[in-house]
C-alpha cells in the first residue's frame, strides 16, 4: 500500500509531459486540425516509434511496452492537456486490446507489433445503430461468412489499415477483422473538431480473419480500458483548462482589480481545483485496482469516465465563462475544451449509464445496461 | 392580477394573427422560421419595412413616431404571436428595444423626430457600441474617445477607439455608442451617448468568429469616425445615466418573444426525446419538465415586471430576470445534448454547421456572459436589491 | 392581463402582513410549540374569527370569504414567514374543500361555517400505509358500512372534531365523516416541530355520515389546492430566511468586515433572492391560472408546489450555513425553517412526483402518479 | 502505486481484527456500534483505557510515548479494522489527533513526556480551545488573553475569555487553548498555544444545544483558569503557527476512520431504500451510485495525502479533502432524508430523538460549518493552492 507514483512512474510523467509541452502547443494543435488526415503524422511518428506510446499497454512479447494502465494514465493525463489528436485511443487501446484478448498467437504476433510500433492503424466497430457501446448491444451480424451491419462513432477509422468489428453470429458475439478497403468509412464533421467520429457500413463483406477467442469478453474488456485511460485524458484536459483560467484570472483586470481577486472567481476556481483532484484520485484509483484486480475492471472503469466527465464538463464550462467574451471566441482555445469535454461525455457511454452500472455493482437490484 | 385577455384583446389578436399568417405565407414566405442573427439579411431588412408600413414595428410607440400606443396586453399578445408564427428574428431589434426607446426617453424633439420615424418605419437599422475589449462587463472603464472639432458642416465629434461585441453592425446604419467626451475623467464620470452613422470611412466591421463557426458579432473599429455635434442624447458628461437607462429596456416586452422563441426550442427538444426515446427516461423526463416550469416562470416574472413597470424602481423580478434566463437557456443547450445523445455530436453536413438544437447549445454559452455576466448580475442583486456592502473597486489601472 | 396585486389583493397583503408580524415574534413560535396543542388557541381564534383565514377560499354562501387563491396565497406567504403552528392547512384548506366539493347541501350548511369561523376544526385523512397523497393511493377501506384503515401523516387530526376520511368501496373512493371518538389519533413527535404528524386508526368505526359527490375528485382538488397555498407558505418562509440572513450578514462581521461584503456571501444571497422571485412568480401564476381556469389545476399545483419546494430547501439550508456555528444551534431560529423546508417538502408529494406529473402534463407519454 | 496489502501487512491485519472481536464481544460490548459523541462517555473512557493498554491507541506515535512506530499501511488497516468492528467513536481522538501530535511536533522534551504518555494510555482526554462567539472561522481575531502572574507554585498563566464550539469539554482533563498573550497585539501576532487543565474553578463548561436536540458541543468559560508558565507550546507568541500545525494534522489517519463511518452510513441508506422500494427509482439509484463514487474517491484522495505527506508542503488532496468530505456527507444525509420519504419525518418514540439516519441528517448540516466553512476553505484553496491574490481584511473592528 503506496499511494503514489513510483521512482519509474515519475520518470514516465516527466517524459510525457515534456513531449506534449513541447510538440503540443495550440499552433500545433491548430496546424493538426487543419491537415488532411486531421492529426500530425510526424508528431504521431514521434508518439509511436520513439516513445512507444503507442504500444504502452500492449505486452512486451508483441512488441509494446508491457506497462499497466496506471502508466499509461500518467501519458493520456499529459496528451489531455493539449487536446492534441492521434490514432492513439483507437489503434493502441481498442484495436490492441481486442486483438491481445481475442486474437490467435499468430494473428498477434502479425498485428501487435506492427499497431505498438505506430507503422499500422487499426480501429475498432462496436457501435451500433442505437449507439450504445459494449457488447450486450451489438447488432451487426456475421452470417453465411458475411458481416452485414453498420458501425456508428467509431474512432481513427480513416487511419486504420484494419478494422476490427463486432458482429453477431447466432447468439454469441464475435470479432473479425475486415480488410480496409472492403468497407466503406465516412468521416463526420464532428463538434470536437478534434476526435472526429466515422460511420463505417459493412455490407456483405467477407472478413480476413475470425478473432477465436470470446469477443464478448475482449470487446467489454477494451472498452473498460479506455474508459480509464479516456478518463485519464479527460482529467489531464480538466486539468488544463484549470491552470489556464488561473493564469487568464491574474492578469486580467476589470473595475481595477484582477479578476481573480474577486471572491466568485477565487471560488469558481477552487471548485474547479476540487474537481481536478476528485478526477485525480478517482483515475489512478481505478488504474491501479483493475491493474492489481482485474475482477474490479467493469466497476472501475465506471466510476473513473463519470467522475472525470464530471470535471472536464465543469471545468470546460467553465474556461468559457470564466474568460467572458473572449473564450467564446473561435480564435481563442476555450472552445476545443468545451467541444472535447461534451463529446468524451459522450463516448462510450453516458454518465447516467454508468452511474447505473455501478448501482448495479453496490447490489441494488435491476438491470445492468452494458 | 389577472391572466386572461378581454374579448377586445382577443380580437386584436386575431388582427396580428391574420396579418402575419398572410405574409408569412406570402411574400415573405421564404424567411419564416430563421432564427439566426445573420441569414437573410436582406430579406429580414425588407420584413422589416414591411412591419413598419402596416404599423407593426414599434406598436408600444406612440402613434405619432410610428408606434400604436399599445398597452401592456397589446404588446404581450404581438409578441406571442409573432412567435407563435415564427416570424423571423428581428434585424430592427436594437433600434426598436433599445435605441428607439432611449431616444424617446432621454433625447430631445429634434432627435424624436429625425430618429424614431425611421426606426418603426424599419428603414433604419441600429447596432450597440458599449463593450470594448479592455472593459468587458466594466461599463466605467470605456476607452474609446470623442471630442468636439469643426468640420465643414459645422462643429462634430471625432471618435477613436474600439468596440466589441457589436452584432449586427455589419447591417447597422447607425450606431449608439458611450465615448469618454471629457479628457482625464474616470469612471462613470465624462461619459457620452453618442449616435453615430455607420455608412462612414473612419469606422471598420470585422466579424469575429465564434465557437459556433459563425460570426454573429463584429469588432468595430473607430478611427476618425464623425458624428453631428447635436447627436448626444442627454448632456454631454451624462452617458452613464443614459447607458443604464439603455440597460433597463432590455428587460421590456423583447423578453416575452424571447420566451416564445424559448418555447419553440423546449418543444423540438420534446419531439427530439420522444423520437429517439429519451422521453422514456426517467432523469430526462424530470430535466424536461423542470426546464417546462422555468418557461412558466419566466412568463409570469416578466408579467410581473412589466405590469409593475410604472412604478420607476426595479422590482424583484427585474433584477433577477436577466440571470434567471441566461442560466435556464444555457441549462437548456445541455438537455438538448443530453436527449440527443452522441448523435448530437456530429454534423449533418461536410461544413461545420450544426442544427438548431446544436447552434443553441453552443450560442447558450454567451447567454451568462453578455449584457452582464452572471457573476455581475450577482453583485447588482446583492447590492441595489439586497442592500449589500458594494464590492471595492480596485485602485490598480490596467 | 395585469399581473399585479389589486387594491384589494393589497389590502389584504397589508392586513395579513401586520397581523402576522405583531403576533407571530420567534417568541410567539417558541412559546406556541411548548403548549399542550401545539398551537396557540388565541391566535387562533383571532386569525379565524376576526380576519377570516380559516375560510378564507370558502364561500361565502357557507360562511367563508369567497375569495380566490390568489387572495389566500397572499395570506399564506405572510403566516408562512412566521412559522406559526395553526390547524389552517388541515381544517380551512383540505377538510373543507373537500366537504364544499363532496358534501350535500345539509352537510356543507352544517359544517362549513363552523369551520370557515373557527369554532370546530376538522382534519383529511387520506394517506395509506405506503405514504403517498393523492385518490389512486387510497389503501382504507368501507366494507358493511364500517372503514378499515390506517392513515398515516395526517395533518391537524388531534384538535380535529370530525375527521373525514377516504375509504375505498369496490372500485369507488368514498368520502366519509367518522367521529372523532371513534377513532385513534396518534401524535408523533416530528422533525419539524411546527406541523406535527398524526396517524389515524380506523378499527371498523361506522361513518357519521357519507359525502355524497365524488371522493376521487374532491380529494384531488383539495390537496392540489392545498399545494398552492403550501407553496405560498414555503416561499413566504424562503423570502423570511433571506430578510434574516440578509441581515445578519449585513451586522456580523469577520475578518475586520461584515460578511456580507464578501462575494461567496453576496452571490449567495443573491441565489437566494432569484430562487425566492422564482417562486413568487410559480405561485402566483399557478393561483392565478386555477382561479380563471380550474382545468389547469392539477399541473398548476405541481408547478407552484415544487419551484417553492426547492426555494425554500435552499433558502433554509443557506440560512443554517451563512449563520455559521450559531445558526445550527436550537436557539436560533434558523432550525426551524431548516426542518419545516424539509416537512414541507415531503409533503403532498415529492419533486420528483411532482416533476413526472408535469412530464405527462408535457405531452411524454408515461405513466401518471397520482 | 500500489493498493494491495503484503502478507506481513495482512496478519496485522489479523491481529488486530482479533484483539478488536474479543474485547468488542465481550467486556465492551454493550458499547459497541455507538457513534454518539456524548453518549456512555465514562464507559468509553474505559474502552480508550483498553486500547491504551494493549498499545491500539495511538499506533502512528513512537514506541517511547505508547505508540508502536506503525507505518502508514498498518494505520490503514487499523482504522479499516476499527470501522468495520464497529468500535465505538473515540473520546481520546482530540489528544490522539490533534494535541499529541501538536505536543510532538512542537513541543519541548518535558511536555512529550508529560503529555504523551496519558494520551496513548488513555487516561487524559483532551479537548480544544479554539474558536470564539466573536470570531467563528476568523482565528486571528482571537480574544481570549493569558497574562503571566506569579502564583504560589510559581509563575503560571491567567486566562480570561470565552471558547465555543469546545467538544467533549465536559469529559476532557486537559484543553488546548489559543490564546492573545501580548497585550495590544492584533491578527496572528502575539498569540500563544496553552495546555490547560479542565478541573479547575476557573473553568465553566456549559453545553449548548444544537439543532438535533442534543447537545454535542459547550461554551467554556474562562474566568482567572490558570496554568503552569511551562505549558505553552511553542514560544509564548507563536501560536499562530503552531495552531495551524495542529489544523493540519487534522487531515491525518483519522481520516480513513471516518470514512469507515460513512461507509456504515452508506450501507444503512441502501438498506433503507432496499427495504422501502426506493433502490428501484432510477433517481435514487443515480444518488446512491454517486455517494460510492464519492467514496471511493475519498479513499483514492486520503491515501494520495497520506502517502506524499512526507514531502512537508501540503498536496493537492490534503487542499480539498476538508470541503469535499464535508460536502459530500451535507448531501449524503439529503439522500438519505430523500430515500426515507416522509417517514424520515417522524420520530419513533415520543422525545425528539432521531434515529441514526435521521440525526446524520441534521449534524450534517455543521461539518460544512466547522474546522473551516467551505467558504474559508474555497479562499484557502485559492490562495495558497492556486496563489490567486488574497481577500483583503476588512479595517472595521468588531
Amino acid at each position: 500500500m503506496q499511494f503514489e507514483f513510483t521512482e519509474e512512474q515519475r520518470l514516465i510523467q516527466n517524459m510525457a509531459s515534456e513531449f506534449f509541452r513541447d510538440r503540443g502547443s495550440s499552433e500545433a494543435l491548430r496546424a493538426a486540425l487543419e491537415s488532411e488526415r486531421g492529426y500530425d503524422a510526424d508528431i504521431w511518428r514521434q508518439m509511436a516509434q520513439e516513445l512507444g506510446f503507442a504500444g504502452l499497454t500492449v505486452s512486451d512479447a508483441y512488441g509494446g511496452q508491457g506497462l499497466g494502465l496506471v502508466e499509461a494514465a500518467i501519458v493520456y493525463e499529459q496528451m489531455g492537456r493539449t487536446l492534441l489528436p492521434s490514432p492513439m485511443l483507437g489503434t493502441g487501446v481498442l484495436a490492441a486490446t481486442a486483438i491481445e484478448h481475442a486474437g490467435s498467437e499468430t494473428q498477434k504476433r502479425e498485428w501487435l507489433p506492427q499497431l505498438a510500433g505506430g507503422n499500422r492503424c487499426a480501429a475498432l466497430a462496436v457501435c451500433g445503430r442505437g449507439g450504445a457501446h459494449g457488447s450486450a448491444r451489438v447488432d451487426a451480424v456475421l452470417e453465411d461468412g458475411r458481416v452485414h451491419g453498420t458501425y456508428r462513432f467509431v474512432l481513427d477509422a480513416q487511419a486504420a489499415d484494419l478494422i476490427i468489428a463486432a458482429a453477431r453470429r447466432q447468439d454469441e458475439v464475435m470479432l473479425v477483422a475486415l480488410p480496409r478497403d472492403g468497407v466503406e468509412v465516412e468521416r463526420h464533421v464532428s463538434l470536437d473538431l478534434t476526435r472526429p467520429h466515422h460511420t463505417v457500413r459493412v455490407r456483405g463483406v467477407e472478413p480476413r480473419w475470425e478473432l477465436p477467442g470470446s469477443g464478448a469478453a475482449a470487446l467489454d474488456v477494451a472498452i473498460q480500458r479506455a474508459c480509464i485511460l479516456l478518463a485519464a485524458e479527460q482529467t489531464g484536459a480538466a486539468a488544463e483548462a484549470l491552470d489556464r483560467t488561473v493564469a487568464y484570472a491574474r492578469e486580467r483586470v476589470q473595475f481595477g482589480r484582477a479578476i481573480g481577486s474577486f471572491q466568485a472567481v477565487k471560488h469558481r476556481l477552487a471548485d474547479m481545483m476540487i474537481q481536478v483532484e476528485a478526477a485525480i484520485s478517482a483515475v489512478y484509483f481505478a488504474a491501479c485496482s483493475a491493474d492489481e484486480a482485474p475482477a474490479t475492471l467493469p466497476q472501475m472503469a465506471s466510476l473513473a469516465k463519470v467522475q472525470a466527465t464530471e470535471t472536464l464538463t465543469f471545468c470546460a464550462a467553465n474556461m468559457v465563462q470564466l474568460h467572458g467574451g473572449i473564450g467564446f471566441t473561435w480564435e481563442h482555445d476555450a472552445h476545443y475544451f468545451f467541444k472535447r469535454a461534451r463529446a468524451s461525455a459522450t463516448l462510450f457511454g453516458s454518465v447516467a449509464e454508468h452511474q447505473e452500472r455501478l448501482a448495479v455493482h453496490m447490489g441494488l437490484e435491476g438491470e445492468a445496461v452494458s | 392580477m389577472k391572466l386572461g385577455f378581454t374579448p377586445e384583446q382577443e380580437a386584436f389578436r386575431g388582427e396580428v394573427a391574420a396579418w402575419l399568417e398572410e405574409q408569412l405565407s406570402g411574400p415573405f414566405a421564404h424567411i419564416r422560421g430563421i432564427t439566426s442573427q445573420t441569414a437573410m439579411a436582406e430579406e429580414r431588412h425588407a420584413w422589416e419595412r414591411a412591419l413598419g408600413a402596416a404599423g407593426w414595428s414599434a406598436i408600444g410607440w406612440p402613434a405619432r413616431y410610428g408606434g400604436r400606443d399599445a398597452d401592456l396586453a397589446q404588446q404581450v399578445i404581438f409578441a406571442e404571436e409573432y412567435a407563435r408564427a415564427r416570424a423571423p428574428g428581428r434585424l430592427g431589434h436594437m433600434g426598436v428595444e433599445l435605441a428607439g426607446p432611449t431616444i424617446l426617453h432621454f433625447g430631445d424633439d429634434a432627435q424624436r423626430q429625425r430618429f424614431l420615424p425611421k426606426i418603426s418605419a424599419g428603414e433604419e437599422m441600429w447596432c450597440q457600441g458599449y463593450s470594448e475589449p479592455g472593459a468587458g462587463s466594466d461599463l466605467a472603464n470605456v476607452r474609446t474617445k470623442a471630442r468636439l472639432e469643426s468640420g465643414p458642416d459645422g462643429r462634430r465629434w471625432v471618435i477613436e477607439g474600439q468596440k466589441i461585441w457589436t452584432s449586427l453592425a455589419q447591417f447597422a446604419q447607425w450606431c449608439f455608442v458611450i465615448c469618454r467626451t471629457e479628457e482625464g475623467s474616470r469612471g462613470r464620470e465624462g461619459l457620452s451617448y453618442l449616435l453615430v452613422p455607420m455608412d462612414q470611412p473612419g469606422i471598420d466591421v470585422r466579424p469575429i468568429r465564434q465557437m459556433t463557426g459563425e460570426a454573429d458579432f463584429n469588432e468595430t473599429f473607430f478611427d476618425g469616425a464623425v458624428t453631428a455635434e447635436e447627436n448626444v442624447v442627454g448632456a454631454p458628461g451624462d452617458g452613464w445615466r443614459v447607458a443604464m437607462g439603455t440597460l433597463a429596456f432590455e428587460r421590456g416586452v423583447s423578453t416575452l418573444a424571447q420566451q416564445m422563441q424559448f418555447r419553440n426550442e423546449l418543444a423540438q427538444i420534446v419531439d427530439a426525446a420522444k423520437a429517439n426515446g429519451a422521453a422514456q427516461d426517467p432523469l430526462i423526463r424530470q430535466r424536461l419538465a423542470k426546464a417546462w416550469r422555468g418557461l412558466q416562470i419566466m412568463r409570469a416574472s416578466a408579467l410581473r415586471m412589466l405590469s409593475g413597470a410604472d412604478s420607476g424602481a426595479l422590482s424583484g423580478p427585474a433584477f433577477t430576470y436577466k440571470i434567471y434566463w441566461a442560466t435556464w437557456h444555457r441549462e437548456l443547450g445541455d438537455l438538448a445534448m443530453d436527449v440527443l445523445g452522441q448523435s448530437g455530436e456530429i454534423a449533418e453536413g461536410d461544413d461545420y454547421a450544426f442544427d438548431d438544437l446544436q447552434r443553441m447549445y453552443l450560442f447558450s454559452r454567451a447567454d451568462t456572459i453578455y449584457a452582464g455576466t452572471n457573476q455581475i448580475q450577482r453583485n447588482l442583486i446583492a447590492e441595489r436589491a439586497l442592500g449589500l456592502p458594494k464590492e471595492p473597486r480596485g485602485t490598480g489601472q490596467q
